[in-house]
Order: C-alpha cells, then sequence, then structure tokens
C-alpha cells in the first residue's frame, strides 16, 4: 500500500508538447467535433486543428450542459441535494449518493450503522461494474463494433439496474442513500436475487473478454495510442482506472478505506503503459476485483436496522463546520466539499468531479494521433457529460 | 466510320476541351476523365476490349484519381477570376499553341506513316487477351522486363522517399 | 422442351423463358431483346435482394446483440425496406448551399451505373450471364475502378470537412486494396488461363467422387481467397474497413451531407457493390453455380449461385457484428505490408503448384511455404508494432 | 497474435446468434406494448396524492401542511391552503388544499415529498405512459388528476400501503383514544365541575 507522493515541482511532462510547425505550405485543416458529433458522449466539443489527419491542436469546448449544480445546492436543503447528486453522474448515481452521503455524515458526526454500510458496498460496486461493462462497450462503439459489446454490457447492466430498480425504486436516479444510513430496508428476496446476478457475473466478463481482449484489431487500435505518463498523470491530479492504468498505486478504497473497505480483500490492478488498452484492461480487472468484493459482503450481511434512528431527515442543520469526503467512484476520485454556517442548507456545496478533472489531460493524451484517436481516447477517458458540466 | 465513331469522338473532344476551358480545377481533372472515358469506348469500339478496359483501369481508376489528388494537396481547386491563372488565355498562350501544334503534328505525322506502312485491311485483325499475353511474354520480354525493372526502381525510390520523411518527423 | 429432365428445365427456366418472349419478336431484334431482358432481369433481382439483405443484416445484428431487430413492419418486419424506401423518397433532398450542385447530384448516379455494369459479366447461373467477353473479370475491375471518382465527387461536391476527409479516406483505401484484389485474382486466372468468368466456373465444375473442384480447396486457392475476401471487404467499405463512412469519426464520411433518395442510392451501391463483389468471388474461388456436392447437382445452377451469394454476406454481417474498425495508416499498413506481399507470394507459389505436377509433394510445399509466410508475416508486423497480450500487476 | 482473438470473437458472436434462438437469456428484449414486466413493488415514477374514502374531495389525507411544497428540489409542487376547516377522514376539523398542482414535466422522481410527508398523503405512482401532446397544461396535473384512492394505493404498492395503513390505524386509533380521553376528561372535568358546585367530587378515574 503505497500512498502517491505528489511532486510540488512541475513534472516534465506536464508541460505541453510544442506544436510541432506545420511541414511545408500543407494546409491545417480546423474541425469542430460536436457539439453535435456522434461521438462525443452528449454535447461536448472539440475543435481539433489537423493537418491531414494529423492533430496538432486541441480545444475541449464543454458546458453545454452546465445546470449550476453546485449554486442550486446552496439554495436548497441538505437533503433536497441528494437527489440532484443523482444526476451528476448518472450512470452511477449510487456512488454520488454515497459521496455526498460520507460528506454530511462527517459534517455532522454521524455513522451509518452496519447494515447499511454493507449495502452501500454492494451497490457501490455493482455500479462499478455496470459503469465499467457499459464504459467499454461505448468504447468499442466508437471503434466501430456496431455495438455488440455495447449491447451484452447493457445486457449485463439491465439485470443490475432491475436490482436497483426493486430496492430504491428507480432505475438510475436512484436517490437512495441517506445521511446516516439509507433510505429504505432490503430483505431477504433482494439479496438473494442479487447474489443470483453476482454469480452470473464473472460468467459474463469471461464472455465480454473472448470477446475483445485478444481481438487483434483492438490491441492494434489501442496499444500505444494516448499515453499518459505517470508523473503528468499524477500532477494534474487524474484519478481513478485511468490513473491506475498509467501504474500509479492510488485507489481510495485502499488509501482512505471510508466505509468498510477494510474488511474485504481485494487486489488493485495496475498498467504498465497507460495507454487505452490499459485503461480498458484495468477496467475488465477491476471488474473482476469488484465481483470478488461482492461476493465477500454478500456472504455476510449483518442485521439490523438500515439508518441511524438518531438522525433528521427534515429540518436537518448541522453544526457550523467543514467536511470534505471522498469515495473511489468508478470514474475516479469523487470529492463532495460542504460548509455549513447552521443553516438548513450549506453555505458552500462544491464537487469534485473525476471525469471533468481526467478530461483535463485530453490535448496532451491526443496529439500527434489521428483522428479517429482522438474519438478513441476520449472514450477511454470514460465521461460522463452531466458530471463534467454540473 | 460509323455515327458510333463520330458520336464518341465527339465526346472524347468535348472531355478534352471542357479540361481546357473549365475554371475550376476538380471539374477539370473530371472532364479529362470524360475524354479518357471517350477513348476507352473508341478501343471498344475498335473491339480492342483489353486496351479498352486497361484505359478505363488505369486511367479512370487511378490517373485521375492521382490528378485530383494532386490538385486538392498542392493548392485550392478554385483559382479567383482576377488573378492571372484564372484566365483561360494567359499571356503565355502563344508557347502554349506553339507547343500542342508540334505534339499534334507529331502524332499526326505518326499515324500518317503508320497508317501507310499497314497492309489496307477492312478486316480487324481479333486480338485476344491471350494473343497480348504471349506477345508480351514472347516477342516483347525485354522491353516487359526493362519496364518491370523500372518500375521497381520507382517504387523502392518512392518508398525511401516517404521513409525519409517519417524519419524525418 | 420435352426431350429435357425436370432439373435442366428448372435448371434454364430463365433463359427458355427469354427466348419464348423473344421468339415474339422479329428476329432481327431478337438479341437486342435478350439483352433488355437480362438488364431488365438485374435491375429487379438486385436490389430485391439488396431489400432483402438490410433486413437479414439489421436482424441478424440484432440476433448477435440479443435483441430481434426490425419485427414490425409486416410479418417478421420483412417490409421494413418497404417503409425505409417510403421515407427516403418522402424526405426533403438537402444540397448544401455552397455544394456543387451538378456534381453532387451526379455523383449517386455515376455510382449506381458503374456498380450496376459489374453485373454484366456475372454468370448468375449455367448460360445465364448478360455479355460473355474475353476480358470479363478485367471489364468488371475497370467498373470497380470507376466508383472511386463518384466518391471522389460526393465528398469534394459537398464542401464538408468531414465529407472530404471520407472521400480522401474512400479513395486511398479503394486505391490501396484495388492491388491486392487484382493480384489475387490473377492466381486463378494463371491456373484457368482465361479472363471470362464462364469459363473459370468451367474450368471448377469437375468432381472427385463427390468432392468439387473448386480453387478454395487448394493451397494456393484458401490463401488468394482469404486476401480476396479482406481486400473486397475493404473495396466495399464494410466493416471491420468501414473507415470512409466511419460514424463514430466522420459522421458519415463522403456522404454526409446527402440526404433523401441521394443517400438512399449511395446505401444501395454499397450493397450492390457488396452483391458483385460476393458474386466474384464465388466465380472465381467457389465454383460459381456449380453445386457443392456432386449429387446436388439436381437443384438448379442459379439457387446454389445465390445460396454461394447470401452466405457472403452472412459473413459480411457476421464480421460486421464483431469486429471493430481498424485506423487509417493501420489500413494502409496491412494492405501494403501484409495483403501484398502474401498475395505477390501466393502468385509464386501458385505458379510452383501449376509446374510441381500431380502428387502430394505439392500439396505439402505449397501449403508450408503459405503457412509459414502468415506465421512470420504475422509475428513480425505485431512485434515491430509492440503488439502483444499483457500481463497485468496488482497492488494489494 | 495471428488472428485467434477474431475467431474467439467471431465465435463468441456466434455463439450469441445461436443462443438467440433457444435461450431467452440471449434474447433480453420484452416486446414492449404488447408484453409488459411486472414492475418491483418499490418502483416509483410520480406523485399521487391518497385519499380515504369513497369522495375524493372529502377524503384527500392531504391537510396542506405545505411541507412538501417547502421541500421539493426542483419547486414541481404548487399549494395553496384553503381559508377554512373541513372534517377529514377521521372526522377531525383540518385544512385542505383548494389547489394542488404537481408540473411532472419538473418533477424529477425523488419521493422526498413522500418522505417528508407526516400525513401519509402523498405516495408515488408506478404509472409511467403519461405522454401527451400539449406540453404545458398536459403536464400539469391538479388535485383531481393526482387523487388516488387508498385501495388504489394498496393495488400498486401492497407491503408498503399496509404498513402505511397500520401505522395510520395506529395513529387513529391514539387521536381516537387521545381525543376520546381529551373528551372524556373533559366530560368528567365538566362534570365535576358540575358536581363540584353541589359536592367534593370523587377522583376522576380511567385515562387513555
Amino acid at each position: 500500500m503505497s500512498v502517491v507522493e505528489t511532486k510540488t515541482e512541475r513534472a516534465e511532462g506536464w508541460n505541453r508538447p510544442p506544436q510541432p510547425a506545420p511541414e511545408g505550405e500543407g494546409e491545417l485543416l480546423e474541425i469542430a467535433m460536436g457539439p453535435h458529433h456522434p461521438s462525443t458522449h452528449g454535447v461536448f466539443r472539440m475543435d481539433v486543428v489537423l493537418d491531414g489527419e494529423r492533430v496538432m491542436k486541441l480545444k475541449p469546448v464543454f458546458g453545454y450542459l452546465h445546470r449550476n449544480h453546485e449554486q442550486l445546492g446552496e439554495t436548497m436543503s441538505y437533503l433536497a441535494i441528494m437527489p440532484y447528486t443523482d444526476r451528476l453522474d448518472y450512470f452511477c448515481s449510487l456512488s454520488n449518493n454515497w459521496g455526498y452521503a460520507l460528506a454530511v455524515e462527517k459534517l455532522a458526526g454521524q455513522e451509518a450503522p452496519e447494515r447499511a454500510q454493507y449495502l452501500r458496498v454492494i451497490l457501490a460496486e455493482l455500479t462499478r461494474i455496470q459503469n465499467h461493462a457499459s464504459s467499454i462497450g461505448f468504447l468499442l462503439q466508437e471503434m466501430g463494433a456496431s455495438g455488440t459489446p455495447l449491447m451484452y454490457a447493457f445486457r449485463e447492466r439491465e439485470k443490475i439496474l432491475d436490482l436497483f430498480e426493486s430496492l430504491t425504486g428507480s432505475r438510475m436516479m436512484c436517490n437512495y442513500m441517506r445521511f446516516g444510513g439509507c433510505r429504505v430496508g432490503v430483505n431477504d428476496a433482494w439479496l438473494n436475487a442479487t447474489r443470483k446476478v453476482v454469480a452470473g457475473l464473472p460468467k459474463f466478463v469471461d464472455e465480454f473478454e473472448a470477446l475483445l481482449t485478444g481481438n487483434e484489431i483492438l490491441m492494434a487500435r489501442t496499444q500505444g495510442v494516448g499515453v499518459l505518463k505517470p508523473e503528468l498523470a499524477v500532477n494534474a491530479s487524474i484519478t481513478g482506472p485511468m490513473l491506475r492504468a498509467s501504474g500509479v498505486d492510488y485507489d481510495i478504497r485502499k488509501v482512505d478505506r471510508y466505509g468498510i473497505y477494510d474488511r474485504f480483500q481485494f487486489r488493485v490492478p495496475l498498467g504498465d503503459h497507460g495507454d487505452i488498452y490499459d485503461r480498458y484492461m484495468v477496467r475488465v480487472l477491476e471488474m473482476r476485483e469488484s465481483i470478488h468484493i461482492l461476493e465477500q459482503a454478500l456472504k455476510d450481511v449483518p442485521g439490523g436496522p438500515v439508518m441511524d434512528p438518531k438522525a433528521k431527515i427534515r429540518g436537518f442543520r448541522p453544526k457550523p463546520g467543514e467536511a470534505y469526503a471522498r469515495i473511489e467512484a468508478p470514474k475516479g476520485e469523487l470529492g463532495f466539499y460542504v460548509i455549513s454556517d447552521g443553516s438548513p442548507n450549506p453555505y458552500r456545496y462544491r464537487v469534485r468531479p473525476p471525469s471533468m478533472i481526467n478530461l483535463t489531460v485530453l490535448e496532451d493524451m491526443c496529439l500527434g494521433h489521428n483522428v479517429a484517436d482522438v474519438v478513441l481516447i476520449f472514450g477511454s477517458v470514460d465521461i460522463v457529460l452531466g458530471e463534467v458540466d454540473r | 466510320m460509323s455515327p458510333i465513331f463520330y458520336l464518341l469522338a465527339a465526346i472524347t473532344v468535348a472531355g478534352g476541351l471542357a479540361t481546357v476551358l473549365l475554371k475550376n480545377l476538380v471539374h477539370c481533372a473530371l472532364a479529362v476523365t470524360i475524354a479518357f472515358l471517350g477513348l476507352a469506348l473508341l478501343f471498344l469500339s475498335l473491339d480492342a476490349q483489353f486496351a479498352g478496359f486497361v484505359q478505363i483501369l488505369v486511367y479512370i481508376g487511378a490517373v485521375a484519381i492521382l490528378v485530383v489528388f494532386a490538385i486538392l494537396l498542392t493548392r485550392e481547386a478554385e483559382v479567383p477570376e482576377s488573378s492571372p491563372a484564372g484566365r483561360v488565355f494567359s499571356k503565355t498562350w502563344l508557347t502554349g499553341l506553339v507547343i500542342a501544334a508540334a505534339v499534334f503534328a507529331m502524332l499526326g505525322w505518326a499515324v500518317l506513316q503508320s497508317a501507310q506502312a499497314l497492309p489496307n485491311e477492312t478486316a480487324m485483325p481479333a486480338v485476344s487477351v491471350r494473343d497480348i499475353g504471349n506477345a508480351l511474354v514472347g516477342r516483347y520480354v525485354l522491353p516487359l522486363e526493362i519496364v518491370a525493372l523500372l518500375l521497381t526502381a520507382a517504387t523502392i525510390g518512392a518508398v525511401i522517399v516517404a521513409m525519409h520523411e517519417k524519419e524525418a518527423k | 422442351m420435352s426431350g429435357m429432365n425436370v432439373p435442366a428445365t428448372i435448371d434454364q427456366i430463365f433463359i427458355l423463358f427469354t427466348d419464348w418472349v423473344a421468339h415474339f419478336f422479329p428476329a432481327a431484334i431478337r438479341p437486342i431483346v435478350g439483352v433488355v431482358l437480362g438488364v431488365i432481369g438485374i435491375i429487379s433481382v438486385f436490389p430485391g435482394l439488396f431489400a432483402l439483405t438490410t433486413v437479414f443484416e439489421r436482424k441478424g445484428l440484432g440476433r448477435m446483440q440479443n435483441r430481434y431487430g426490425p419485427n414490425r413492419v409486416g410479418p417478421f418486419g420483412f417490409f421494413q425496406p418497404v417503409a425505409d424506401g417510403i421515407k427516403a423518397l418522402t424526405k426533403e433532398d438537402v444540397v448544401p448551399f455552397r455544394a456543387d450542385g451538378v456534381l453532387h447530384f451526379l455523383a449517386p448516379v455515376v455510382l449506381l451505373a458503374a456498380v450496376f455494369m459489374g453485373f454484366a459479366i456475372l454468370p448468375v447461373g449455367r448460360n445465364m450471364v448478360l455479355v460473355d467477353m474475353d476480358a470479363g473479370l478485367l471489364f468488371f475491375f475497370a467498373m470497380g475502378a470507376s466508383t472511386e471518382l463518384s466518391v471522389f465527387m460526393a465528398g469534394w461536391s459537398s464542401r464538408n470537412k468531414y465529407s472530404l476527409l471520407g472521400a480522401m479516406r474512400a479513395v486511398a483505401q479503394m486505391i490501396s486494396y484495388e492491388i491486392p484484389l487484382l493480384l489475387s485474382s490473377v492466381v486463378v486466372i494463371m491456373v484457368a488461363g482465361t479472363l471470362s468468368l464462364p469459363k473459370i466456373v468451367e474450368a471448377q465444375a469437375g468432381y472427385t467422387g463427390i468432392w468439387p473442384h473448386w480453387y478454395v480447396f487448394t493451397p494456393w486457392g484458401l490463401a488468394a481467397f482469404l486476401m480476396f475476401g479482406i481486400a473486397a471487404t475493404s473495396e466495399t467499405n464494410r466493416s471491420p474497413f468501414d473507415l470512409p463512412e466511419g460514424e463514430s469519426e466522420l459522421v458519415a464520411g463522403y456522404f454526409t451531407e446527402y440526404s433523401g433518395f441521394k443517400f438512399a442510392i449511395f446505401f444501395i451501391a454499397e450493397y450492390l457493390a457488396m452483391f458483385s463483389m460476393s458474386g466474384i468471388a464465388t466465380t472465381l474461388f467457389l465454383g460459381g453455380w456449380s453445386a457443392p456436392l456432386s449429387f446436388l447437382n439436381v437443384l438448379p445452377s442459379w439457387f446454389w449461385f445465390f445460396s454461394k451469394v447470401m452466405c457472403f454476406i452472412f459473413i459480411f454481417i457476421w464480421v460486421r457484428g464483431t469486429l471493430p474498425r481498424l485506423r487509417q495508416d493501420q489500413l494502409m499498413n496491412f494492405a501494403w505490408k501484409f495483403v501484398l506481399p502474401f498475395t505477390l507470394l501466393d502468385l509464386f507459389v501458385t505458379a510452383l503448384w501449376r509446374f510441381m505436377g500431380e502428387g502430394w509433394a505439392r500439396w505439402i510445399v505449397c501449403s508450408a511455404i503459405l503457412i509459414a509466410a502468415y506465421v512470420a508475416m504475422g509475428r513480425v508486423g505485431m512485434f515491430r508494432k509492440n503488439f502483444a497480450h499483457r500481463r497485468y500487476r496488482y497492488a494489494e | 497474435m495471428l488472428g485467434e482473438g477474431i475467431i474467439k470473437g467471431m465465435l463468441e458472436t456466434a455463439k450469441n446468434f445461436a443462443g438467440s434462438y433457444v435461450s431467452k437469456e440471449r434474447l433480453t428484449t420484452v416486446q414492449y406494448p404488447e408484453e409488459r414486466e411486472a414492475l418491483p413493488e418499490a418502483s416509483r415514477n410520480f406523485p399521487i396524492l391518497i385519499y380515504d374514502g369513497p369522495e375524493w374531495e372529502a377524503g384527500l389525507r392531504c391537510v396542506a401542511c405545505q411541507i412538501c411544497e417547502k421541500e421539493c428540489p426542483p419547486k414541481c409542487i404548487l399549494i395553496e391552503k384553503s381559508a377554512d376547516k373541513k372534517p377529514d377522514a377521521v372526522g377531525k376539523p383540518q385544512f385542505y388544499p383548494t389547489r394542488f398542482d404537481i408540473d411532472i414535466a419538473v418533477c424529477m422522481s425523488c419521493q422526498i415529498c413522500v418522505e417528508v410527508c407526516p400525513f401519509e398523503a402523498i405516495k408515488m405512482d408506478k404509472e409511467f405512459e403519461l405522454a401527451t401532446d400539449d406540453r404545458f397544461g398536459g403536464l400539469l396535473h391538479d388535485r383531481h388528476q393526482l387523487a388516488k384512492s387508498n385501495e388504489y394505493y394498496h393495488q400498486i404498492h401492497p407491503v408498503e400501503a399496509a404498513e402505511v395503513d397500520a401505522r395510520l390505524a395506529e395513529e387513529r386509533a391514539a387521536a381516537a383514544a387521545k381525543s376520546k380521553a381529551a373528551a372524556e376528561a373533559a366530560a368528567a372535568k365538566a362534570a365535576a365541575a358540575k358536581a363540584g358546585a353541589e359536592k367534593p367530587a370523587p377522583p376522576a378515574g380511567g385515562g387513555a
């Protein structure tokens, strides 16, 4: 278990590589990829300057989906922010719920009961699996695989979403966790259904890998493309699978051991090259580790309430103070920073969105590659624009 | 000298004229393919299938594309009206005329010479692909080999030029 | 007619029908009537097949992706192409303001015409070929080459950067893969000794026991067939070589700015090119209209031709459902550094086969050369690019 | 590295292609308008107002306390409180909403109104086929459209509704007992006062 040393001086990689001068009198072509481009995952624009098909310059332009998330949060009660966190990264609403609940629990000095802690781990890991599977599916979609891997990922995701629906009432906008526990309890039928789904997951990952991992075209497209050096990754505060694919051992589940992650055995897969293939493989391996965590967690879910009986839902006014809590969301470090002034709504509410911060190195990864690679590199970052633009 | 010949000849000449007279370079390049096509059809009307199809394959499939690529890679396709290059008759039109006349005269001379040399047959000799093949590896094997060598050298040269550029990057 | 047995009658039913129709006309224009009927046959059968194929493709892809595919319009969704056709016809035809109107209009027309011409020399059954020319194969490739120009016209005239990039990609790709396509068919020409497609089919028509003498069942034939397949996939812009229209990168490539029926024409032309390529591959390597086993000859020859073509189409769909697409430079590298050298080697191997005479020795020698070359080239290619399976380390 | 990966992938898709004809696992599509999967009990969509008894207007549990209006994150609820009081299901005089609108175009189905409601008056519906061609009026549901009977609630969320009913019954019983006790106490007090005027009262017996 090593903690990342953050260097204070700027590493070499941070300085943008000098723009190679256009050769001869070759004309540069400027293309706006987006906001309505088939593979920008929503409304996102990349202003790309091309020499032939080689990228000379890339400017990511985002904010098309800006919804004033943080400012909005400051105008409403602590409880009312919770459903909005669902809409940050709408693929992983339960992770977002957990991050925010953790921040407010820290602020108010509360603790979720044992059973709720187990539930949170189970839900977060299920979320991670479905997110990684679909993100690989989207990556392959951008590689032109006619949606087959995506459909397989969605087939599996559907089972997980069914579990979410039967527990939380909604498939994607779960709004399930509360400060001091979880909103509704869970019965054995649900746990058994979850066990069944989890038992089927290794087979799915095997099939997925049979379809993709050894594929020569996938290797040729992804190996050595979009390399992110570990120094640059650390300095640009990249987190999540992207950072681990660059070979930096940093997983907040291991670093902070928030929740009850210290009770479970799991490993953190690391890549050595930092290219798209490593990001893909790290996600696949993380899915396997998540399955492992789920198997352990589902073995001994304790009984008891899922909500701290002292917790207040309505008229919740934490003491003045501030708290920052972070979790290992599927996309990286998801942090919530809340300042309370004793009133029913936070004085300051801030989200550290992994998607957006991981996107900041897009140009560094893309320079010198093809347009086709830009799309892939962008896909391998795994973003959700709801979280980028907030 | 059937009507079909006149039709095809008209197409070919029209294509050639359009190539010279059109303003937009890409249009010129496309017009020249019409001339090529007319020529190929002329070959076919003479029952020379091999020559006709090779004309299409090589000239329309490769040469025209090469021309178009060259235009796109080097300059703007449209020449502005005001610039001297935009006018069909530039200052050096006299030189061009002289060169064109000389080339035409030489070709005409060659054709007339060969027409005299050939026996005056009305029926075309049926030339099959097999005959062409046999001639290429029989009577004309030496020119064929020389051409092959030349092309190989050109290919290697092209590869070296391309590789050099890649190293410079 | 009474002298023929029933299978032979069914086999020749279209020829007999043509003759029957032609006999109503004066003798002088009978050949022309025959040709016109043939043309009508081609332009009705292949677009019909196209309509069917779009449904099959979408259903097949759907099944590969655990879903149904179109099943709402008509029984089992088979009227979907009708609905699509009506939609394409009634849609507004948008021409960009700055586009070159004439070329923008001409491009799909030229493309469709060139693609249709390719069918003229396809022997779709015994005696069923529209024009039996001496240089039939050459004609086919000449027509294939002229589609490139219309692709360029489409891309250039749209005045759209995506279209232009798509067109450049398409043309570069088509030129690169035309060479292996030609060379791998030269292999067959070397052995058959003719450029005429019906004669090539006849050269493969014999049987040893019940097994056919198709060229694909020889080492050089299999190699040439695979290379031809790769090149044909690329020529028809199908996945995994569908870069010119790679929708995740270039929106729709050279036909980004096309809408309505012009778009549909591009679509039709793409599928028709697929059919003609499959037809040529069938003719060159799979014995054209001859039956796969000698006793299956009771079924009509055209049935076998179209079954083989549909098998190809299925493989096209299957590949599309499985593989991601390559990148432009990889595509070019693949063409020039793998497919082309391999077809050249195959030319040599074929010559060797021809001159080694009958016997087992030539089977062993030819297969050994080809397999060794394949393995060596594959390994070297992957090794030079450092493509490899990787092992991952874990932190506890 | 010589195409095995591609072959392996092709076999995988072939397996799925063939499997789709034999196994439900490999053909997961549900033919929606004809086939419908039962929604899980917890499923939620948009809020409804629950009423007891046969009369929707009289039986509405809502007392227009406006907590949900305040807590609603996207502020999609509009309540106008009545000036007068009307007896509710148990006969207690309560305020009632003269207007209760939910704009389901704004509502984000978060269920917070349900959580904060102290009267079990607002619950989540499972109905999701609410598409309309009227973008504004069609999606603005007034209290009549929102009002759903307790039986309907039992139909869509049986377990939850039973719990709610039990809780309500308990509360109502408690309230009834309390009011009865209060009434009795008041009566006893009055009686005592009355009696006290005549003679010294005995200690009042019986409570809640």
